[in-house]
């Protein structure tokens, strides 16, 4: 038991790390498709990890198969959706950070 | 007591942005964004009435004893429903003034009727 | 101070800063997007709240159908918002700065928030709707025990108000449509997005078992009708979306949608007619199974859930085809 | 440990309302919106464990549901103009 919980312990951790560091890095980075990058980061690796840390603490059968749908749902429409959206932004003419820097010089 | 009635503080704060936005814009679209806000909050205070402390969503199981009011969520329940159905009939109105004056502001609306109204 | 109260205060004060950046949006696209995530916290504190039920419904309506509903006004009007001239401006917000602190003012008078001892939690009918419903219903999930039976009256007026502003949507939609070019749209939807369609068409089957699955497992957990037509009305917002409107429209027709939308809130009606054809009053379902009420309850509650989703979703999917067909006209 | 991650997805959250705040492009919104929503999934899923009825999953399973669906709308209505 105690094994269980040590072991859920370890990736709620890891899964709050790439929650708080992807929350940082769609601040912080500089542009558009290096945004993506950090979101979809914490979407797909952030969420899952937290959802098996839940798993392991889950106390019936139930609850157990409804995060695993959970996770397998965002596994699917997480990068979906970020390459989407990098799809349609690069279509609409968003620039990459490095041709701006680029088009300076 | 009193450090429990922040929420209500909070709530009716959102409802007066929402009543900020539907008073100070004039475009019929952000008012019907400005009314959504309004209610929405509402719909939180009645929900923060039925609220008590130590208690569970209003699902009866063994070992639980403590429950929030289910009338409230009733209530609200539908509220939100009837609500999305109100504003979309907002939203076609909105269209058809669009399409009738060329624009979805008040103002230019207005000025547009009183301009034909002037000519007849 | 609990890591709940916590979440309760920091969600509290997005939503403020939420409500002051949709007000300042120059861009109604903007606001809209902020008026779905607006949505989203406010579900999360209702779960925060203990309302799942409730939760469950803002989610799918607020987040899903309304900002689909407001993003679509504006691709058919105008999506920029002229500058608020000052003599506007200053009335507004003396009138909301004076209303937020007469009603703080008044909230002292409230009692708190989660005080066991509120009129609300000692009220007689308090104890009606959570323990004796056990007996009287069977139906562990005391909301839809209320909504469906103990309040069955207020709730078909509310199916009666969707049923009505339905149809009011699509009379005032009635008129010019956008030219129809399927094999043109086909050729743009697979160019531009061909990942989303893919994903999208995996995913159908299994929105709708969810929405069917909330509609029947409404009794025992969070669900019901009304957020069961909401999820079957996602689901084909999604699809039309990805495929166009041609293509669903070969599924579900919207001359089946507007016969859907009345045979809901007939279901709903006939129930209530038959309780009485079987010599009870309108809406007692107890009459359905004379020998065994709570049975009887059961199957009651069931059926008119049924109504519901099926009048919820018919107007959901029909609002959203009406918007999205329609001509622009200048 | 539960806390630890509730309060990991607030600080997220407002992260992400950050970024979804100030934009500067459209994209940069939708995008911190569905994060957003994202993590609101993960919020509801964790305060489940925290208050000891994780029966409530399904709740957090309609917010993957419809954050997807109104990011694929909001994607495809500001390209209405093309086709339909």
């Amino acid at each position: 038991m105690i094994a269980l919980e040590v072991a859920s312990s370890v990736l709620l951790l890891a899964g709050s790390l790439f929650a708080v560091t992807g929350g940082i890095g769609l601040l912080r980075f500089p542009d558009f498709y290096t945004r993506t990058h950090a979101a979809g980061l914490m979407d797909s690796a952030g969420a899952v990890l937290i959802l098996l840390g839940l798993l392991l603490l889950a106390p019936d059968l139930g609850s157990g198969v409804r995060l695993l749908l959970i996770a397998a749902f965002l596994l699917i429409t997480g990068p979906t959706a970020t390459h989407a959206l990098a799809h349609a932004a690069r279509n609409d003419g968003v620039r990459v950070w490095a041709e701006r820097v680029d088009k300076k010089r | 007591m009193t450090a429990t009635h922040y929420t209500y503080w909070i709530i009716f704060a959102l409802m007066m942005i929402g009543l900020y936005a539907v008073m100070s814009h004039g475009n019929l679209v952000k008012k019907l964004i400005g009314l959504n806000i309004f209610q929405v909050a509402v719909f939180m205070f009645f929900i923060s009435l039925g609220r008590v402390d130590g208690g569970s969503p209003p699902i009866i199981t063994e070992g639980i004893e403590v429950y929030s009011h289910p009338l409230p969520h009733v209530l609200i329940l539908t509220a939100i429903v009837v609500g999305v159905a109100t504003t979309s009939v907002g939203v076609a109105i909105a269209i058809r003034i669009y399409e009738a004056y060329g624009t979805v502001e008040e103002d230019n609306a207005l000025a547009r009727d009183a301009a034909e109204e002037a000519a007849e | 101070m609990s890591s709940l109260d916590l979440a309760e205060a920091v969600l509290l004060g997005i939503l403020l800063v939420t409500a002051l950046a949709i007000t300042r949006a120059r861009s109604l696209f903007v606001a809209a997007m902020l008026g779905g995530l607006f949505s989203l916290v406010t579900a999360s504190l209702f779960v925060l709240l203990d309302a799942v039920d409730v939760a469950f419904t803002e989610a799918a309506v607020g987040a899903g159908i309304s900002t689909v509903l407001f993003i679509t006004a504006l691709a058919l009007t105008n999506s920029q918002e002229a500058t608020t001239p000052r003599r506007r401006v200053i009335p507004a917000g003396l009138v909301a700065v004076l209303a937020t602190a007469g009603l703080i003012y008044a909230s002292f008078d409230l009692p708190g928030v989660g005080d066991p001892d509120s009129p609300v939690q000692t009220h007689p009918i308090t104890d009606t709707y959570l323990r004796e419903s056990q007996q009287d219903l069977h139906v562990p999930n005391t909301v839809t025990g209320v909504l469906a039976s103990y309040r069955g009256y207020d709730t078909l007026g509310e199916v009666v108000v969707i049923f009505t502003a339905g149809i009011g949507v699509l009379l005032l939609m009635l008129g010019p449509r956008r030219p129809a070019d399927e094999a043109r749209d086909r050729a743009y939807l697979q160019a531009e997005y061909r990942v989303l369609r893919v994903v999208s068409k995996t995913l159908m089957p299994f929105i709708l078992l969810f929405a069917l699955y909330v509609l029947l497992h409404g009794e025992y957990g969070p669900g019901g009708g009304f957020q069961a037509g909401v999820i079957f009305g996602a689901g084909f917002i999604l699809y039309t979306l990805m495929f166009g409107l041609a293509a669903v429209q070969r599924v579900l027709p919207m001359r089946t949608l507007v016969v859907l939308v009345a045979v809901g809130v007939l279901i709903y009606a006939g129930v209530g007619v038959a309780t009485m054809a079987l010599g009870g009053g309108f809406l007692d379902y107890n009459e359905f199974n004379p020998g065994n009420p709570s049975g009887g309850q059961v199957a009651g509650i069931l059926l008119i859930e049924v109504g519901v989703g099926i009048t919820v979703a018919a107007v959901m999917v029909a609002m959203f085809y009406s918007l999205i067909r329609r001509g622009v006209r200048r | 440990m539960l806390s630890a991650a509730l309060v990991a997805i607030l600080v997220a959250m407002v992260l992400a309302l950050a970024r979804a705040v100030i934009g500067r492009h459209l994209y940069d919104r939708i995008l911190a919106i569905n994060v957003f929503g994202t993590k609101t999934v993960l919020f509801i899923a964790v305060v489940g464990f925290l208050t000891g009825r994780p029966d409530f999953l399904d709740v957090a399973l309609v917010y993957a549901l419809i954050n997807f669906v109104s990011t694929v709308a909001v994607l495809r209505l500001s390209h209405y103009r093309e086709a339909m």
